[in-house]
């Protein structure tokens, strides 16, 4: 049940898809997802760019913590985390969340959980670059249930 | 070896003087350890903490070696 | 908001990103997705092959019902269904529904939605091929709640 | 024209001489096409039934030129 870190653009399909080759087919019937993507307007201003900042060591710590309370929970086959850091342009993918499963309750409330979680004991923070060159820390999460 | 101490996000540019080190004699929580590195009189309400990069609130006993960090709210996924 | 009913094998994470790319990037800050794919046991008996019918006609003007329902409840950019009918091997995706919004709530809501929904009123219909060469009409589905 | 009668999955199988047509002066709801497709006495309780696509009732009312299906529950996803 992997967790990464990473720095550069990424590919959620692909990273999904090479994580899935190691799982034996057919042992799961479920697969749910859910990839945050950086939008161009947040609380109504235009933004250009974003930093993603982090706590290297923690974050991974609290990532596969996130990961094992949901295999507490939920009948899991397997599950894996993805999250940017460092530097970000609009339309870029943010975050994957993906849990496979037998059937499809566990992989929709697992891959939920996944996401709420993550937003709220994962240290990663957000700073924006608006249009106007102005930069601000995003102070707080929307609201997910 | 002395209490390690990080700020990240916001904390870390509106602090840019805290201490970065404390000793276990000057700070026995991770409350103290935030009036014995920013030299505040007070510990913002919002502040989230940890000890050994593990969630703890701001009276958790702390010790020399441990890594206490201070940050705003988690703002990532 | 498209469906598609497909008789060959297809690449979920292909028939989403194509869509996907015909959305403007940064409109959406949330893509929640679902694949259902053929397992090798159900109800404890192992399964060799699949063969799905369906209701030509019937079954796209219900999934499109489904996806207006689910944009009737939901603040969803868009949304797409793609399902299997003919001849399936074990491992092949049966299924993917795919929700884009701005935030994650309706994403994951509008998602689940989808495939209960699709699971109750769009008419398909399992004939399992077991092991031993007998086949089977599965008779219903598992629970999703 | 008359009421078109199509049959799916293990119901196709099972009555694999249904009629796929009836008159609407031999049934005027969707049960009555049943059993005058079907020559049968009663009308298992899980059937699914629809007219022109859409999911109805066995007391829907039909008219020439309709097409009426029945099948067993839903197993797709």
């Amino acid at each position: 049940m992997p967790v990464e870190v990473v720095t550069g653009a990424f590919d959620p399909a692909a990273k999904q898809q090479a994580f899935e080759a190691t799982l034996t087919p057919g042992t799961f019937g479920a697969t749910a997802n859910f990839i945050g993507t950086m939008r161009t307007v947040n609380e109504g201003d235009d933004v250009v760019g974003m930093y993603l900042e982090h706590y290297p060591g923690m974050t991974e710590t609290e990532l596969q913590k996130i990961i094992a309370d949901a295999a507490q929970q939920w009948r899991i086959i397997d599950a894996l985390i993805v999250h940017r850091v460092g530097e970000l342009e609009p339309g870029e993918p943010i975050v994957l969340t993906t849990v496979w499963s037998k059937h499809r309750k566990d992989a929709f409330e697992a891959v939920r959980y996944l996401m709420e979680a993550l937003k709220s004991r994962a240290p990663f923070w957000k700073k924006e670059t608006l249009a106007n060159g102005d930069t601000r820390w995003v102070e707080k999460n929307t609201p997910g249930y | 070896m002395p209490i390690q101490v990080k700020f990240f996000a916001s904390l870390k540019e509106d602090l840019p003087n805290a201490r970065q080190q404390v000793e276990a004699s000057e700070a026995a929580t991770v409350e103290e350890v935030w009036y014995a590195a920013t030299q505040l009189k007070d510990i913002p309400a919002h502040i989230v903490c940890s000890v050994n990069h593990s969630h703890e609130q701001i009276h958790q006993a702390v010790k020399d070696g441990d890594e206490v960090a201070f940050f705003p709210p988690i703002t990532g996924g």
